[in-house]
């Protein structure tokens, strides 16, 4: 389990860190909407799911913060391009997809905008948002992105691309060759590993025999860091930096190693108890990243008991709004089974 | 006799072979405590300890290569691809290497490895849960590829896959996984590579399929019957090394055929079956050949509406039929 | 016109397209100051510098990948992967990925790129640089495979590959390379991928045939002309998407077809070739569909006599359309 | 360009350090017959290409040294298993392969131990020999190797597995999924990278942004090593110490970077004078391991002016009699391509 160390971003200081690094109390109380949104919609899905009629669900639970952060992040910097994955709900909310694409997404109807039904949710591209997901082949998207990134560099263009993925990710041959191919090239990307010490059942002791992805890295030429992915603030800062040293001349990829948690079952599909226990799943639970920005808010008299219901009521409401809109949407036509093979 | 589920006569007939010799070990992602993402090694990691039970990282091209090396060394490894859409990764180790292995040493060097792939369609997986890779596997030398549509020949299969000298790749349809259920023998028994079987007798026109669509074939043959058209279905069961007398005594007295299968049309197994039906049967032809196999687009999508029009079902496969039977 | 080589064919469409269009760039193993291990990029990165020239680590997956990524940003990636027989690496991001970008974007992804393949034998490459991979491409959805015969064709549909808007696996026979050569018009020219062309017209017999086995084809028709048999060429060309039209109306004139590549017969794309007719000029032949395709052995080994015992010439067609012709 | 450090090996101690490592002058002097031929041979096997009897030759020059001290410490260790590369010709003949073997290897001729003439020179494996190289796909025998060494872990053996390849080979993703696999399974394995900076024509600063390859073990859990690749005796030493720490229950892998040198072209069908510069070229050559082994010798007063001259002339009398048998050899049976397509 990841303990917050001591350079520990929550706190109630005199000046809460939030306010040092440029974010008003405000804009925080945004992002705890977001990530209040985010977990309503998830709540959702999971019952959506159950009640037969989204035939696969992947929980974003505990990853909230680090792909929030990602996400606010890449959006205040105004020059970034995505390629996310499965789990970054509160990322693409940030980039303002809706709920209402979203829960369409889950349900495969006509009018999902990243792939019209065609796969699951948000996988594909859609014409107006900086964002690519290709597919569900864990580990296709890191040299994709990198080929990306040095295209935006031939182009001269000053764009930095962002990259997520799990721990499980990283034992894929092409994470190698990704890292390997950005660190010769001073690619400017950002790899963003959440590592949430579980690909499905395995545990990281099966995956690794390190403790810290970070530290291969330096086996590319650049940096790599451990953050707290749980925490909002430190995975702002540090994502906000190595967006800025991918665009630096002389500087190049971040390896940003996110420890997160990991509260659901890997999917909708999933029977966690199978293989992981009871205390494990507490523990990760102490480490919900909801749980610890409404504490520092509240801790710091940003977020009163009135406001954060408020913000409970209107994301339940949005959701609500989002489902019954989702749920009229009609399937897409089957006549259009032959469409786009190619591309004209 | 048993009744049991597809994934139960896999589960039994590795546990089988694991039991019976030590050499036989399984390895993939998620096959110890998890028991498979379809439970198909349940219990195994208990049983027999982790060494036998390997749960990997997440990386497709070292789960072919390791057990490809464990092969080497003499153990018979059972490798597990979790879905068949994330079999590329592996592409190099299974076709490039282990096919190769025992040609490319003058005989030598056998490659003892099974490596299951579930796959197909039908189950709401949409691009990347649901491919068909068979038109990837059956046309490599030194490979043989088992595709069995029921538990009895899934367990009889899978054993001598097990037993085999050679690299046996065995797609697993995933839909057949719980949706078919039959009739297992209680005893020992393996069932040969590489022989087809009459799954329907028939005298008017031959339907020759394998894996899910063979339940269709065999529905659509119950509906010609009652129209006076009697179907004979053939089940491949081994994709290679094809049986080719097989497919051509049923064609040969029936004089027509029809090829069916889930996997896109072009270059698919049909193709190769037509191919050695014109090629060897063409005097005993009544009728074109004809194939109803996957339109030809990247697989069945996921909304339900584009899923059903790629999939087949039986009045698809009688709507062929008839045309067939009317020629 | 002026004769050319295939290499150079090669070399003159991806300068012309670089020199037209600066998002037009390049990259695999050694294609920079070496000018690639063929010398297909001789010269090129001197004119286009490193940016578009771009030397890459030994990791084909990531050539793939890489390009990819290129071609979403919106240039025109030409990766080349060293030799067929490493592409495997490779599988998962052209087939796996770009070859399912559009559909499963619904359209809105584009993936503009060109990988260049040399492939085949009768180079004395054993095992691994010899292998032919036609028959795990061709059946792609979503994916263009060209596999041009001689340099006019090599460079007119090169040239279209690099302005397509898919993802087009370009196949050279390395044996044509420098083996083959052609006159080659000296202005600008593309031609359509999907077209499939007769080379020489004939009335008794269709061979059907691509790349290196085309010529030891027309060398087989020069000498059946002296036997009196009148036999027409049909050269591929693409392989997919394969020319149906092109290749029925041949068939449908001479009523007999055997389609002859050098790839291993099982799967190759003569069986596809061969189920096109089966099914659709069945009334026309007068003939079972014949094929002379490659043994089914892991590629051609190393030493000459092996290697010429898997490799076609102009006799052994010979001899298959005159059992034809016979028929 | 590597540059032996302080701890080099070489000089004229008063204890010269073979001996301190336990190898009698005897040995050294069968060790440098041995290099001798090695390089004898590859001469030959390159005469015979530009003859037009051997289609394709990989020379070895450069990298025998490192070859040979692998070759030493695994043959004497007695319990060890190998999958070797193509530039292995030195730990080949260690191992017992003849020289008239290697011979008819490149002519691809009946009789070929390994193949059957239907690969590259002893690709394949045979029966006696604890050697198996499948094939020419760079980076495709480091998985096999990793899951031989666990196989013989998995059946309690004590046998310790090498494997070897390129800095190129490192590149690759199953290098990355090979050594982490390793590393989660503490196998019994030597990873032996012969880094000769180049792959074919592409330097080690397009190859990767790092100037060691060792740094990279730190990623998977397990130490790695630069060597000086030219010295037989600092090889030696290292693969020895490898091999035994492989075995120790709580041991397991080590990686160690051989700093080797290229002094020919990348194989017969290269050209290096488009890429290479005379300097570079010479200045390989200024490293080249059989001058290192024969300048300790000679200067310890191991070796005499008529025991050199007396195992050149052995070496190329032995050349010579294995050419003129593997030239003698006949072709394959043509009748046997269909052979063993399949295991019985
Ligand atoms: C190449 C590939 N292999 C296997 C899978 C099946 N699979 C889906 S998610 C997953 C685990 C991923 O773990 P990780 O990367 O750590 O992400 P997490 O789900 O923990 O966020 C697996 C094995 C896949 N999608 N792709
Ligand atoms: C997978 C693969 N890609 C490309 C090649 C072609 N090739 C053969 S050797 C080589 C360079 C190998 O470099 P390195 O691994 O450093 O070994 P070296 O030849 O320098 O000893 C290349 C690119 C190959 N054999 N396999
Ligand atoms: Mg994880
Ligand atoms: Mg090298």
């Amino acid at each position: 389990m990841f303990q917050t160390g001591e350079g520990a971003s929550l706190g109630t200081e005199a000046m809460p860190l939030h306010r040092s690094l440029g974010l008003t109390d405000e804009a925080m109380l945004g992002l705890y909407a977001k990530m209040t949104l985010t977990r309503a919609l998830d709540d959702r899905l999971w019952a959506l799911n159950r009640q037969g009629k989204a035939p696969l669900v992947a929980s974003c639970q505990g990853v909230e913060a680090a792909s929030l952060g990602v996400g606010l992040a890449a959006k205040e910097d105004g020059d970034c391009f995505l390629f996310p994955y499965y789990r970054d709900m509160a990322l693409k909310l940030v980039f303002g997809i809706t709920p209402m694409e979203l829960v369409i997404g889950h349900l495969g109807k006509e009018g999902d905008s990243f792939n019209g039904g065609r796969q699951f949710l948000l996988q594909g591209a859609s014409t107006d948002r900086p964002m690519i997901q290709t597919s569900n082949v864990v580990g296709s998207n890191l040299c994709q992105s990198v080929g990306y990134a040095i295209g935006c560099k031939i182009l001269g263009e000053k764009t930095v691309t962002l990259v997520s993925f799990g721990d499980g990710g990283s034992s894929q041959g092409e994470c190698h060759e990704a890292m390997n191919f950005a660190g010769v090239h001073k690619a400017p990307v950002v790899f963003v590993c959440y590592n949430n010490r579980l690909a499905i059942s395995v545990p990281q002791e099966k995956q690794m025999a390190i403790k810290d992805l970070a530290d291969r890295a330096a086996g590319y030429g650049f940096p790599g860091r451990v953050v707290d992915g749980t925490d909002l603030l430190e995975v702002y800062q540090n994502v906000k930096a190595a967006i800025e040293r991918a665009r630096e001349e002389s500087g190049g990829p971040t390896f940003l190693e996110m420890k997160v948690e990991r509260l659901r079952p890997h999917t909708s599909d999933d029977d966690d108890t199978r293989y992981r226990s009871a205390e494990d799943l507490e523990a990760s639970k102490g480490r919900d990243p909801l749980v610890k920005l409404r504490s520092y808010l509240t801790n710091i008299g940003v977020l009163t008991t009135s406001q954060e219901e408020r913000i409970r009521g209107e994301a339940r409401e949005e959701v609500n709004r989002a489902t019954e809109e989702a749920e009229k949407a009609e399937p897409p036509d089957p006549s259009t089974l032959m469409r786009h093979v190619y591309s004209p | 006799m048993t009744v049991k589920s597809v994934i139960e006569a896999v589960r039994e007939a590795m546990r089988e072979e694991m039991v019976a010799d030590s050499r036989v070990m399984t390895l993939g992602e998620d096959v110890g405590a998890r028991g498979g993402v379809f439970l198909a090694t349940q219990g195994f990691v208990e049983e027999f300890g982790e060494r036998r039970v390997i749960d990997t990282p997440l990386a497709e091209a070292s789960i072919a290569g390791i057990a490809l090396g464990l092969a080497f060394k003499g153990l018979r490894p059972i490798a597990e691809i979790q879905f068949s859409d994330f079999w590329w990764y592996a592409a190099n180790q299974i076709i490039g290497e282990a096919a190769r292995v025992c040609y490319g040493s003058n005989g030598v060097l056998p490659a003892p490895m099974v490596v299951r792939i579930p796959y197909g369609g039908g189950v709401r997986g949409g691009l990347f849960h649901s491919q068909n890779i068979e038109s990837y596997l059956y046309n490599t030398p030194g490979l043989k590829v088992i595709a069995p549509s029921n538990p009895y020949d899934a367990k009889g299969l899978l054993k001598a896959a097990i037993r085999d000298n050679n690299p046996v790749v065995c797609l697993e349809h995933k839909k057949t996984y719980r949706g078919v259920r039959g009739e297992v023998p209680d005893g020992e028994y393996t069932l040969p590579i590489g022989v087809a079987d009459v799954k329907r007798e028939g005298a008017d026109v031959t339907v020759i399929s394998y894996g899910l669509a063979l339940h269709y074939c065999l529905a659509a043959a119950e509906m010609m019957e009652d129209e006076g058209v009697s179907v004979e279905v053939l089940d491949l069961r081994t994709l290679r090394p094809l049986d080719k007398e097989g497919i051509l005594a049923s064609v040969r007295k029936t004089a027509k055929a029809l090829i069916v299968h889930e996997a896109n049309t072009t270059g698919g197994v049909g193709a190769e079956v037509s191919a050695i039906i014109g090629e060897e049967a063409f005097e005993d032809l009544d009728a074109p050949i004809m194939r109803l196999c996957g339109p030809d687009v990247p697989t069945m999508p996921f909304a339900s509406t584009l899923e059903d029009a790629y999939m087949l079902n039986a009045d698809k496969i009688r709507d062929a039929l008839q045309k067939l039977a009317a020629y």
